[in-house]
């Protein structure tokens, strides 16, 4: 009998839902059908069952083409390429647990990498907001539960994460909102009229850029000080409309993406938006948080943190202490100054998410792509290791965009030998310990375990 | 594993009322035993002082806030960091440690025990991932539970019974070790931007007191018999006058009895009461009432207190008290972190100066350090900073320097700009007290370890206690004139034996040790209404589902789990 | 009429594109979510050109033909939107202004129609990009 | 003054980290010794000689020491970095982080330097013939001690945050910059001779900015409260007074706010 599983987590938006049910064949290795899941997570689930999807290891040839190899080969060649190289650059980690995470920890420490994710080419620049101006956020009960003016400030979650706001923001009923929607009021600021904005009680189509002087002109009404007739393609009444709405709501959320992050001033338009938030406080309660792209893309910047103090671009070349410096130590400054000499894709796509200059950077040294499914980046590496699907195949830890740690469970079982990404980079490392004739450093004393034990009292 | 034994040294073990007598301490596997064979690995420890292992009772050192702390702060690694000792793991950070550096920096100074002093349930597989990324040490952690929906509804109603089956349940759901409570009822009111600020503010909505909230959480553990106390953080922290809050919180265990198996005497504990013993009304007549907090907590049994030092260091500070972050970050306009929980908690972090050219500081600093001098009862006062609240925990081995002299207060306190103010606001001049390793080894084992529960297996030497076992480099009987010597020789441990295995070697990591995290895993009868409501807040307001809540065993893979049957 | 209009070019994500990205980057789906380019109708007049039509974008950083769409959501005249993934980025700047982080939205380009060329596959622009690309794929 | 010459003769395959070329570190030592440091190239040790011909001898104290880069250092981070006195000149470009952290003494560049120049100087001066990349004379991230004292002069343009969390010295870009001047600035003085494009003081909250070209866009936080006549840099004119960020907090004194000060060329 196929079996239905409830209480799946989606391995794809910062949303991460855990409330997915899927149907699993008898022999538990297909997935039959889903529920609850949006359009995109429908397919990822369905996508793990693909006959297409490679199974071993493949090496690129020097005509060009790929041959299979087996797995112990594949980590003999990343071993020994992360140990020649200089400054070899582990990036990635959008679809990853927090499992592997901490594995490559260990390999990256190894190896005198810089271990970067996702977020350098994402919401890196909240990071560097945070590090200037903190961040008063809450977690997404808290907007469900209370928030009766929501913004969202250059972010689209019906096309980015798609149930975002019947889960969470606009429409749920919650404690203290058991209006739903109607108790609501929603501000969209975005340069283009989106499928977001069209929900909004308020569309803000700002002048794409400047977002920064908008949110120099809410604090500005905010302090009670006059503002010029428009500021950036809005007008003063707008602005004054729309500072009121959120001076008056009992909780106020600021929701902010790529419009702030990917644009002129990057972490400033965070950062006063920051500011902007921590004014609202002295007014009413208000929250901001970043819309996360990915499933567990907040989990490298937990993991990296407790283990180095650092959320990204963590460069350990030193081998002594961890470096961060975005601009200097993040994966697309790497490559365009040619300051790496290997590059290990994890769990994400650079071949196609990466600007392509930056790719041919990349491509003029060893080039390994670690990740379940052919991309861009396996279409042009030296060598392709799949792995198994966290969150299909592979249970772990992953942090939602609120940073909440969510455990993913498995429902189906993986390819017969395909490897989870923390074998593999158990497995890496322990070849690398015995290339270079060193003891390998686990934290758990590994086949030592007191199990349970009961106080005797 | 094997056999060891740790020769000649002057050893201090209050909890067997051995004060320095010459003895040889044996160890075989993770247990001290009375004796070893020939062939045991023999350590030298002539002309040192040997102890157990330190119990930190609270400190803040796994999980979300501790974390953001990290991620906020690159510049508290900026030439902050050590260098990495090879082969072991990369070193990060001065007042916020990464996890590696935790572990080692614990381990250096000889403990063996910490207890995470605030868990917010909601993010507990959070705090199991860096307490096994935490080399060595043993760890626990405390879950809030003074502002949960759960809580306050079921004591609002006087449900103690319906209280505990909630609070078994979290703890089991978590994998927690206790019952925390951070600014009770303060931390609710701050979902809406507000505060309580006494004992007796209605809680918004849910028409409760803190004063009822404590009480209530007092009664649910004693019914649940749990190793530890309540552990409590009381309102209005940091704020001049609230000593007298700080009172009125202790008087509501009086005439409350402890019921355990655990020996555990006390019903409360008092948490980092530095920033709780405050007198005047504004910051220019701050000063300390350090002394009638102790003489209160003297006159007491049932009240355990820890410290809260104030270091003088460049710090972070974050609790679960959200209110007191936003206020600190009004004063002194640096980056603010918050986070509010969903029916659970809060949390914020904002960084901090304690300058002790600032008088505020200075007067800071010698409140924690009277409490201490004060305290009648050393095996009920325990050192701690709050870490990294009041100061980074690597500074312990500094308020012991400042505890054993008053040779070092004088030079500390000399060296502020504010000195006198400093000492017309406090009484840490004239106070010549100077504490003993014997109560040294009580305000850091022997009372933490009982405090906790856990004297069955930290806080001793005795045969069949847990073989922890430190090596300090410090002559009982010729103590150093020089105070820098103490707080070197306990910063730095000549050898520390963390459950048999030997971790540090003059200073140094030598081993990786064998980690466990402790939890307590309370058996209530099945009550059905609990089962319920917890079915229905689920689906209706949390937005995380409750099959994937409870932490997962693979997330505590060395687990110490002290079952309790509670009879109905 | 034109021959050229500069405008302001944003990429950012679409449902289409996530859930084709999923699919698979080498689908046919894909390549139809992508390859596009979203402009004002008055942008198109001025440039002379009728919807899907192709264009070449060409930026700072390089040159890519993708279709001319009329908005799925609503752009203003003046900006212009491909959503994110390998045709974007043939033309995403990858100067980060030492954040880290490309110039993936507010940067420069020029359209001009392109009736006659092809637009390429991803695979055969991200092999082509770096020597890897055999006609007929490989 | 004592003269110690590097020359260049070896371009290295990544970029050198170069902390120790300072007159701190070369002074009292021979050039042999110099040569003998040690430099990173990722996690590769090497010595400076591996890259660098070293000759001459420097002073008993980094106060008598010159140094002399006769080549490019287009791939050397950390030139004179934490250097409290003595003078570094570089024929050429030079990469990040020139005279960061430096508390005294003097760094000539002649052609550009790349980004983080200056970040968190303490003292001294750096003069850069050239162009600057981004964040000269800013903090290190998150802290909120940025530039504190000492002065920059780039002769030719530099990019985005400039000054940023900016404490105290001067900052002077003789042509044009880009965006985000002084953000979050608590004192300090930045003047662009050329033109900015915008973002102006964001977020200010006390210090000095000059701008002798335009403003393309003004921060709606910015009010104007008076034309003033002006010397700055040996330039004398008319500026326009403008106050701000209106939209940050500010410190009070006797009573008044005092916020930050933006003087723009009147045209």
């Amino acid at each position: 009998m196929p079996k239905w599983i409830t209480q799946v987590g989606c391995p794809y938006c910062g949303s991460s839902c855990d409330d997915l049910e899927v149907l699993v064949s008898d022999d538990g290795k297909k997935v039959l059908e889903t529920r609850n899941a949006c359009v995109i997570g429908n397919e990822i689930f369905h996508h793990a069952s693909n006959p297409n999807r490679p199974t071993r290891p493949r090496m690129r040839q020097e005509d060009g083409t790929v041959k299979e190899i087996t797995y112990d080969e594949a980590i003999d060649y990343t071993a020994k390429a992360l140990l020649k190289a200089k400054k070899p650059l582990i990036y990635g980690f959008g679809s990853t647990n927090c499992e592997g995470m901490s594995a490559v920890g260990r390999v990256a420490e190894k190896a005198g990498a810089v271990l970067d994710n996702c977020a350098s080419i994402c919401h890196g620049p909240s990071f560097l907001a945070i590090f200037d101006n903190g961040y008063p956020s809450c977690t997404l009960g808290e907007v469900k539960n209370r928030a009766d003016v929501v913004l969202f400030w250059g972010c689209n979650p019906m096309h980015a994460h798609p149930r975002h706001t019947s889960r969470y923001s606009i429409f749920p009923r919650g404690f203290f909102t058991t209006k739903g929607n109607m108790q609501r009021t929603i501000i969209c600021v975005d340069p283009r009229e989106t499928d977001t904005a069209k929900l909004a009680d308020i569309h803000l189509m700002i002048d794409q850029g400047h977002d920064y002087e908008l949110f120099d002109a809410f604090r500005t009404v905010l302090r009670g000080h006059d503002i010029p007739d428009v500021v950036a393609g809005i007008k003063k009444e707008q602005i004054l409309e729309a500072a009121g709405k959120m001076k008056n709501g009992r909780f106020v959320m600021i929701f902010y993406g790529m419009g702030c992050c990917h644009t002129d001033g990057r972490n400033h338009n965070v950062d006063i938006a920051i500011s902007t938030t921590r004014d609202l406080n002295s007014h009413t309660k208000a929250s901001i948080m970043a819309m996360r792209g990915h499933y567990n893309i907040a989990g490298p910047g937990q993991v990296w943190s407790w283990q180095f103090g650092f959320p990204y671009c963590v460069d350990l070349s030193r081998g002594t202490h961890a470096h961060m410096n975005p601009g200097e130590t993040s994966s697309i400054d790497l490559a365009m100054r040619d300051e790496v000499d290997c590059f290990v894709n994890v769990g994400t796509d650079a071949g196609a998410h990466f600007p392509i200059e930056a790719v041919r950077h990349l491509k003029k040294h060893p080039f390994i792509t670690v990740d379940p499914n052919i991309c861009m980046a396996s279409e042009i590496s030296d060598l392709h290791i799949p792995v198994r699907i966290v969150g299909v195949e592979e249970p772990g830890v992953v942090y939602r965009m609120d940073n909440v740690p969510i455990q993913f469970k498995k429902v189906v079982d993986g390819p017969d030998g395909v490897l989870s990404d923390e074998e593999l980079f158990d497995r890496v490392y322990e070849r690398m310990c015995e290339l270079t004739e060193t003891e390998p450093i686990w934290i758990l004393n590994r086949g030592h375990a007191h199990g349970s034990s009961t106080a005797e009292q | 594993m094997a056999e060891i034994i740790i020769k000649n040294g002057f050893v201090v073990d209050p909890a067997r009322k051995i004060n320095g007598d010459v003895m040889d301490i044996a160890i075989k596997d993770d247990k001290i035993v009375e004796k070893v064979g020939s062939g045991a690995k023999e350590i030298d420890a002539r002309g040192k002082v040997v102890m157990t292992g330190g119990v930190d009772i609270h400190a803040h050192v796994a999980g979300p806030k501790v974390n953001v702390g990290r991620l906020m702060r690159p510049e508290d690694k900026l030439f902050k960091s050590p260098n990495a000792q090879a082969p072991y793991r990369i070193e990060s950070g001065f007042s916020i440690p990464s996890t590696f550096k935790t572990g080692y920096d614990y381990a250096r100074m000889g403990y063996a025990f910490v207890m995470e002093a605030a868990m917010p349930p909601l993010h507990s597989p959070h705090v199991h991932e860096e307490i096994h990324d935490t080399p060595i040490i043993d760890q626990g952690a405390l879950p809030v539970f003074a502002n949960n929906w759960f809580v306050l509804e079921y004591l609002k109603n006087r449900e103690i019974e319906n209280s505990a089956a909630y609070t078994a349940w979290l703890l089991a759901a978590t994998k927690g070790y206790g019952v925390k409570l951070v600014n009770p009822g303060g931390t609710a009111a701050w979902a809406w931007g507000l505060n309580c600020l006494t004992l007796n503010d209605p809680v918004p909505f849910f028409d409760i007191t803190p004063a009822e909230i404590i009480s209530g959480l007092m009664q649910t553990n004693e019914y649940l018999g749990l190793p530890h106390s309540i552990h409590i953080h009381q309102n209005s922290l940091g704020t001049p006058g609230n000593y007298e809050i700080t009172l009125d919180s202790f008087r509501l265990a009086e005439g409350v009895k402890a019921n355990n198996k655990f020996s555990r005497d006390s019903v409360m504990h008092s948490t980092h009461v530095q920033f709780h013993s405050y007198g005047g009304d504004s910051w220019r007549n701050f000063e300390s009432k350090a002394k009638e907090v102790m003489d209160y907590i003297n006159g007491q049994k049932n009240i355990t207190v820890d410290l809260g030092c104030v270091t003088l260091d460049e710090t972070t500070t974050m609790t679960a008290d959200g209110p007191f972050e936003h206020h600190l970050n009004q004063l002194n306009h640096l980056k603010w972190a918050n986070t509010d929980v969903e029916l659970e908690t809060a949390a914020g972090v904002v960084p901090y100066v304690y300058d002790k050219d600032i008088k505020v500081c200075g007067i800071q600093w010698a409140i924690g350090l009277e409490l201490g001098l004060y305290a009648k009862d050393p095996m009920r006062t325990f050192i701690t900073t709050d870490h990294p609240n009041a100061g980074p925990f690597i500074r312990y081995p500094r308020i012991i320097k400042w505890l054993m002299s008053k040779k070092a207060r004088e030079e500390t306190l000399e060296s502020m700009k504010y000195t006198d103010k400093v000492i017309d606001a406090t009484n840490i001049h004239s106070l010549d007290t100077e504490r003993t390793l014997y109560e040294i080894a009580q305000m850091t084992r022997a009372g933490p370890a009982k405090a906790l529960g856990l004297s069955h297996i930290f806080g001793s030497l005795a045969p069949g206690m847990e073989a922890n076992v430190v090596v300090y480099d410090l002559n009982f009987n010729d103590m150093p004139d020089d105070p820098e010597q103490i707080e070197r020789a306990f910063l730095r441990s000549s050898n520390f034996i963390k459950s048999g295995d030997i971790v540090v070697k003059d200073g140094d990591i030598v081993s990786h040790g064998n980690k466990r995290t402790f939890w307590v895993n309370a058996r209530v009868k099945e009550n059905p209404q609990v089962i319920r409501d917890i079915h229905e807040k689920f689906l209706k307001e949390y937005t995380v589902g409750l099959g994937n809540y409870s932490v997962w065993d693979c997330l505590a893979p060395n687990p110490y789990v002290i079952d309790i049957d509670v009879e109905a | 009429m034109k021959e050229k209009i500069v405008l302001n070019m944003i990429t950012q994500r679409a449902i289409e594109e996530g859930q084709a990205m999923e699919k698979g980057k080498t689908t046919p789906e894909y390549f139809k979510a992508c390859s596009i380019v979203e402009m004002n109708p008055e942008d198109m007049k001025k440039l002379g050109i009728w919807r899907n039509t192709n264009v070449r974008v060409t930026s700072e950083a390089g040159s890519v033909i993708v279709k001319a769409i009329e908005p799925t959501q609503y752009v203003p005249p003046g900006l212009a939107h491909i959503r994110q993934g390998v045709w974007a980025n043939q033309v995403v700047p990858p100067r980060t202004q030492s954040t880290g982080t490309p110039q993936y939205s507010g940067f420069p380009v020029t359209i001009e129609p392109a009736i006659d060329e092809r637009i390429k596959t991803a695979l055969e622009l991200v092999q082509g990009a770096v020597g890897l690309w055999k006609e007929g794929g490989n | 003054m004592a003269l110690v010459t590097l020359k260049p003769y070896k371009e290295p395959e990544l970029y050198l980290e170069c902390n120790n070329i300072s007159p701190d570190a070369f002074a009292g030592k021979t050039a042999a010794e110099i040569s003998e440091l040690e430099v990173r190239e990722g996690k590769t040790r090497v010595r400076l000689g591996d890259y660098f011909e070293v000759s001459g001898k420097p002073g008993d104290t980094a106060e008598q020491t010159e140094i002399h880069i006769a080549g490019d250092c287009s791939r050397i981070k950390y030139l004179g970095t934490k250097m409290t006195a003595g003078s570094i000149k570089v024929d050429g470009n030079a990469d990040m982080y020139v005279g960061g952290w430096m508390k005294g003494g003097k760094i000539h560049v002649t052609g550009n330097v790349h980004s983080f120049c200056g970040i968190a100087m303490e003292g001294g001066e750096i003069t850069v013939d050239g162009n600057a990349e981004n964040y000269v004379g800013s903090a290190y991230r998150g802290d909120w001690r940025g530039m504190r004292g000492g002065t920059i002069r780039i002769r030719g343009n530099a990019g985005n945050d400039i000054g940023t969390f900016m404490l105290g010295g001067t900052i002077i870009i003789e042509k044009n910059a880009f965006i985000h001047v002084s953000t979050h600035a608590e004192g300090g003085c930045v003047v662009i001779k050329g033109d900015v494009e915008g973002r102006v003081g964001g977020q200010m909250v006390k210090g000095d900015i000059y701008v002798l070209g335009k403003i393309q866009y003004m921060l709606p936080g910015f009010k104007k409260i008076a034309t003033v006549e002006k010397e700055i840099d040996g330039v004398s004119a008319r500026f326009n007074h403008y106050i701000g960020d209106l939209g940050e907090r500010h410190p009070r004194s006797k009573g008044k706010e005092i916020y930050a000060n933006l003087f723009v060329m009147a045209s």
